[in-house]
């Protein structure tokens, strides 16, 4: 029950011993969701720049590994609740650039259709909770979905984002020692990223709370979150522990928020040196050199994922916005049809047909 | 018909519905073995076992979050305040996790929130409240306060069975003050106001627990007819069977349990007062708990709480007017 | 007298209320080192210190609880909520603890919340919200919310001031975009309405960012004379300007930015409807957001919020009532 | 900063080494205080059947050592936010039999004049900050008073409790993490009877909460509950420490409730033997041989107690209820007095002219 470290000292060291899980094909897809990320949330500043995209606008530079790496380890019938430094998550799971970049400019095309901004969204039909602006409130309904896959004894996982700064609400607590009493097939993922806006770790808490998950009866785990690999393979362990009756794990995966809180944010507050030495832990950076080494067309791939966004910039541009006189529609639902999470995407090669056999 | 309680009734409807639905299932603190602080799931872990009827510990945030989460992987939990009060504790996650997620998502949120509410029996300031009005504040919640027992049950599987979160208000006072006639099986009552009893020339519209100090208040008030609207459900409010009924009495008085400022009341005055203008012969008046927490010692209690002689002092005045 | 945004008359209350009494302090997240999310508290920590210039953890009830405690042993702390929104997150401790202690025990709890509140800008759901109506219908705290940069700064000296929980609404819409002149030095402006513009054909009632929509709707009207009453403080109500207004205008109009069901206008709404009733010449109209979570697009939200379009078009048809 | 155990088996073992910090006079007026708590809640206990209480009625029968222990620690100038069980502390701070009887009564003349009920109250001007329901709430109120403390540099030590069951809620959390970080002068008495109304601990948590505060950055301890002077060492220990500015102690008093949850609660759900096993364990039997033993006359005091009580039932029972006609009176305070917590008996040998001086 005592919390391991897998962080960049650990096995998951970059460069050090790669996941026994992966083909060059997933470590390649791991790569590709990260720049489509990157690409998606540059392209989506930009648009902001230009006045395109209303309101506020969040990113995740320098996080891609944490929604890339460990949304990859869940397979198409597990759930997700998504936060706003994941985007990656959703590229995972299916949705596509157009439908985010739209969601950002508030179109009609976007997944919510202009209802909700930004990276408030998720798209149910692939299994995505959109998240809640309080923090980390999507904690707790994780922990429902894993109530209910427990209940009706299904072999399936919810998993979680949240920041550093949300581990100091109530909810963090409340979620933790409810999946912890009942042995919860959910993975609470911690997001630590060394600030929560303008806040650093020492102004939110005396002891680092991966230490917490033993006072609630399961693992906390620290990874290194720049590491894509590092991180699937440690939510592909918990993941198969939750599946396994082993309960939820937290894992703490160990980033840096490289941008400000948001785009008006220029984070005046964070000192040089600590951007400097995250710059050298770049995700994207590291990933790539793993998989040119190992032989992979990176320059190819860069292509295919600048002209995907292209497209969907060109799509989301063209999408209309929406129709003021649908506004105050869809209140309440009183269709016939059961709208609930739906499978998503599943990319990892052990999901694929006969993979499963092996256990993987 | 079986006679029932108002608390049998709600049992009765959870009972009936979860052995009719798989997916339906009761959360809440101490309703297992104890059967719940009001005894409303007496029986129900015997029945159902400890996973359907599913004791939680003392997290309101987390019964209701939770809660949202089982909804939209397809359950159709039904969670218990052990008092309403509590229900601040959990107001986060109803107001903007459950309340929101399908103007936002489009995903439905199909929870019942069920708030043993009101007053009158010394509860104090933390068991008494009425907390109705800030969810008809809050969009995307549905909020029903049955007064019989039979829209009890009624109005419960109706609850239920809607895909939206639905906060069910039921008043304690009532739970074995209040006995009825009750439909054996499963119905559903809609979420829209009943006429209690007609009249012509003057409206009482209450809800819950007032709908009786209403009719007796009303029952024999110098030989007026009078008309009692019981609203039953607050949102949606039902706005034709309201003005519908200003048109016929022209004269309105609201009970409202709840504190008075911003109350379901308020928004009923308001809605005539806009609406129902034409038809009216006389202020809209209303007969409400004044804005303070309601006080432990009986004297004080009575002393706020709408009585039946201060709804029938106001009514007479409409009356005259 | 120096000219001032908005949000510096709110900056310049505090900072001379921190300057000139020793027992107020503020906090927050993110208010000390990065001065706050709207930049309000921008140079505090400098001047007053960290411990004066708290920059809280994550976690609203956390806030809202440990001002109380600091309150009751004499301290009179301010809180920032970073949205008005999130006060859900710190509602219990809101309602239940602060608001309901002077009533219970007799102890007073001098603490000031500030709600950066209200839409405009394409804020979503979560950022846009108006949640006055829900601390007007939970005894024991004060409402206020200024419309222009000269009552920000006086009722919020007023807020800090009071020895009671004052929930403070400040507009983020208006922030920048409303200057005027602001007295030099501390002032107290009283909880009580404020008449904006004098007229005798119509009232429209409005607070916060509705004021100025109601300014700019009624200002050339076809020639008619419309008052615009401010309201300042919704707890307590200002009833007598209220009435007495209508009394002199005989028509109402209440516009309100938050959600329409149990708001702030309904409670004035009602007011009229009961107490007013014998001066009305037309019905009580209101013009309110309807009950949506905040739209982001800015087609849809615009829609949504009351438009000056909207407020000419009411007025307009209570005139030709 | 691991969790230490001060209970049966340690240093504070019934019978066993006495603290060095209590006189006998402190050790009788422990066992008085006990006896007062026990009598009162037995006297209202009665009203309550005869219909003279009404509303509900809780009590602490079984816990007695807990508050009055823990209270018994504190100095005139600390501050308190005494929860449900926990009549003693008021008891130590000064209020009197009749005041209290008078509430549960709902009398004019009782704690709260009426307004709130049974044992939500507080006299503010003895230290005391009356609860609120909502468990538990008071963390963060306790939490407050400290935070107060510490910015004006003051030598005060708040105080709060709580049972088992509320550990489960957010502001549990909230409280300990904000105390943690500031290290806050504040002392946290877990009182864990073993139930939260008729939920076990092991539908609560599954791992005791005193293990949690190491994740808080401060001492969890675990202290006989019912031994009054292990409460009152433990807890004297923690107040030395929080003044001397080394932050917050969680206590965790290990007891039992011996009565219902309330009034109403026959308690069926608690095994027979659970009962019978704590029964042994009286905490005032245990007193009552200990400083029978060291020669006290425990039989006067008895009397003594008995005849407080009787005075006190009478003078509560001449109490008026309140006047309806101020039912709507105090929403809100516009007086010129500065209405704030006051000092509160601290009856203590070691606060004495002089003791303090001796670094007691
Ligand atoms: C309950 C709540 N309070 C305040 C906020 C405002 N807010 C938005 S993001 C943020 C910081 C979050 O920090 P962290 O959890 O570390 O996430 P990060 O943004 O660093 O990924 C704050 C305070 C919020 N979203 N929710
Ligand atoms: C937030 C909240 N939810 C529910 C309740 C109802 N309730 C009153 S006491 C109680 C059990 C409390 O258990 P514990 O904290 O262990 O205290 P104990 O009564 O055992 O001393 C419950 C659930 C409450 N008071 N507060
Ligand atoms: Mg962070
Ligand atoms: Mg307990």
């Amino acid at each position: 029950m005592a919390t391991k470290t897998a962080g960049p000292e650990g096995e998951h060291a970059p460069g050090g011993v790669a996941s026994e899980h992966l083909t060059l094909d997933d470590r390649v897809a791991l790569l590709k969701y990260m720049l489509l990320m990157r690409g998606i949330e540059e392209r989506a500043m930009n648009l902001y720049r230009q006045g395109k995209v209303p309101g506020s606008f969040y990113d995740g530079y320098g996080q891609e590994a944490v929604s890339v790496g460990s949304a990859f380890a869940m397979a198409a019938e597990d759930r997700l609740c998504v936060l706003h430094r994941d985007l990656g998550a959703h590229l995972v799971r299916g949705v596509t650039p157009a439908r985010i970049l739209g969601q950002y400019m508030g179109r009609d095309g976007g997944v919510t259709g202009g209802r909700d901004g930004n990276i408030h969204f998720g798209d149910f039909r692939v299994g995505c909770v959109g998240m809640v602006s309080m923090l980390p409130d999507m904690m707790l309904v994780a922990t429902g979905l894993a109530m209910a896959f427990k209940m009706r004894r299904e072999a399936r996982c919810a998993i979680t984002w949240f920041g550093d700064g949300s581990t100091s609400r109530g909810d963090f607590h409340e979620a933790m020692n409810w999946a912890g009493l009942q042995r919860l097939p959910v993975i609470f993922v911690l997001e630590n990223n060394q600030y929560a806006y303008s806040t650093p770790l020492d102004q939110q808490f005396a002891v680092d709370p991966v230490e917490r998950a033993q006072g609630y009866g399961f693992p906390g785990v620290r990874v290194d979150g720049n590491d894509p690999e590092a991180m699937f393979e440690a939510t592909r362990e918990a993941r198969e522990r939750a599946i396994a009756g082993g309960g939820p794990t937290l894992l703490e995966a160990m980033t840096m928020r490289m941008h400000g809180h948001a785009a008006h944010d220029d984070m005046k507050y964070v000192p040089k040196e600590q951007v400097e030495e995250w710059r050298q832990k770049d995700p994207i950076d590291r990933q790539e050199a793993r998989v040119r080494d190992l032989g992979a067309d990176v320059d190819a791939l860069r292509e295919e994922v600048t002209a995907a966004i292209d497209a969907g910039t060109q799509e989301a541009l063209a999408m209309a916005m929406p129709d003021p006189a649908t506004a105050t529609d869809r209140v309440f639902y009183d269709g016939e049809e059961d709208l609930v999470l739906g499978d998503g995407a599943a990319p990892w090669s052990g999901f694929a047909v006969g993979a499963r056999d092996r256990g993987a | 018909m079986p006679t029932m309680t108002y608390l049998q009734a709600i049992s009765d409807a959870m009972r009936q519905e979860m052995r009719h639905d798989e997916r339906v299932f009761v959360m809440g603190e101490d309703i297992g073995v104890f059967g719940g602080a009001f005894k409303v799931t007496d029986g129900f872990i015997e029945e159902f076992g400890p996973d359907r009827v599913m004791d939680t510990p003392l997290a309101e945030s987390g019964i209701i979050g939770t809660a949202v989460g089982a909804a939209v992987v397809g359950l159709r939990p039904i969670c218990e305040m052990q008092f309403a009060d509590f229900i601040s504790c959990g107001f986060d996650q109803l107001v903007n996790v459950a309340g929101k997620m399908y103007y936002r998502q489009g995903l439905p949120v199909n929870i019942t929130v069920r708030l043993p509410s009101g007053g009158g029996f010394s509860g104090g300031p933390y068991h008494s409240q009425n907390p109705e009005a800030w969810f008809m504040h809050a969009p995307g919640m549905k909020v029903v306060a049955p007064s019989t027992a039979e829209d009890a049950k009624g109005l419960l599987v109706s609850a239920v069975r809607d895909r939206n979160p639905v906060v069910f208000l039921e008043h304690k006072h009532l739970y074995r003050r209040v006995k009825g006639e009750v439909p054996d099986g499963l119905y559903e009552t809609p979420f829209t106001a009943r006429v209690a009893r007609e009249g012509t020339d003057l409206t009482v519209f209450a809800y819950g627990a007032m709908v009786h100090t209403a009719m007796e208040a009303t029952e024999d008030l110098d030989g007026a007819s009078v008309e009692v609207v019981d609203l039953r459900s607050l949102v949606p409010l039902d706005e034709e069977a309201i003005l519908a009924s200003v048109r016929k009495t022209s004269k309105a008085l609201i009970v409202d349990e709840a504190n008075e400022t911003c109350a379901a009341g308020a928004q009923v005055a308001a809605l005539i007062a806009d609406r129902g203008f034409e038809d009216l012969d006389g202020p809209v008046r209303r007969v409400a708990t004044p804005d303070i927490p309601i006080p432990f010692s009986p004297p004080l209690e009575q002393a706020v709480l709408p009585s039946v002689d201060r709804v029938k002092e106001a009514a007479r005045e409409l009356l005259e007017y």
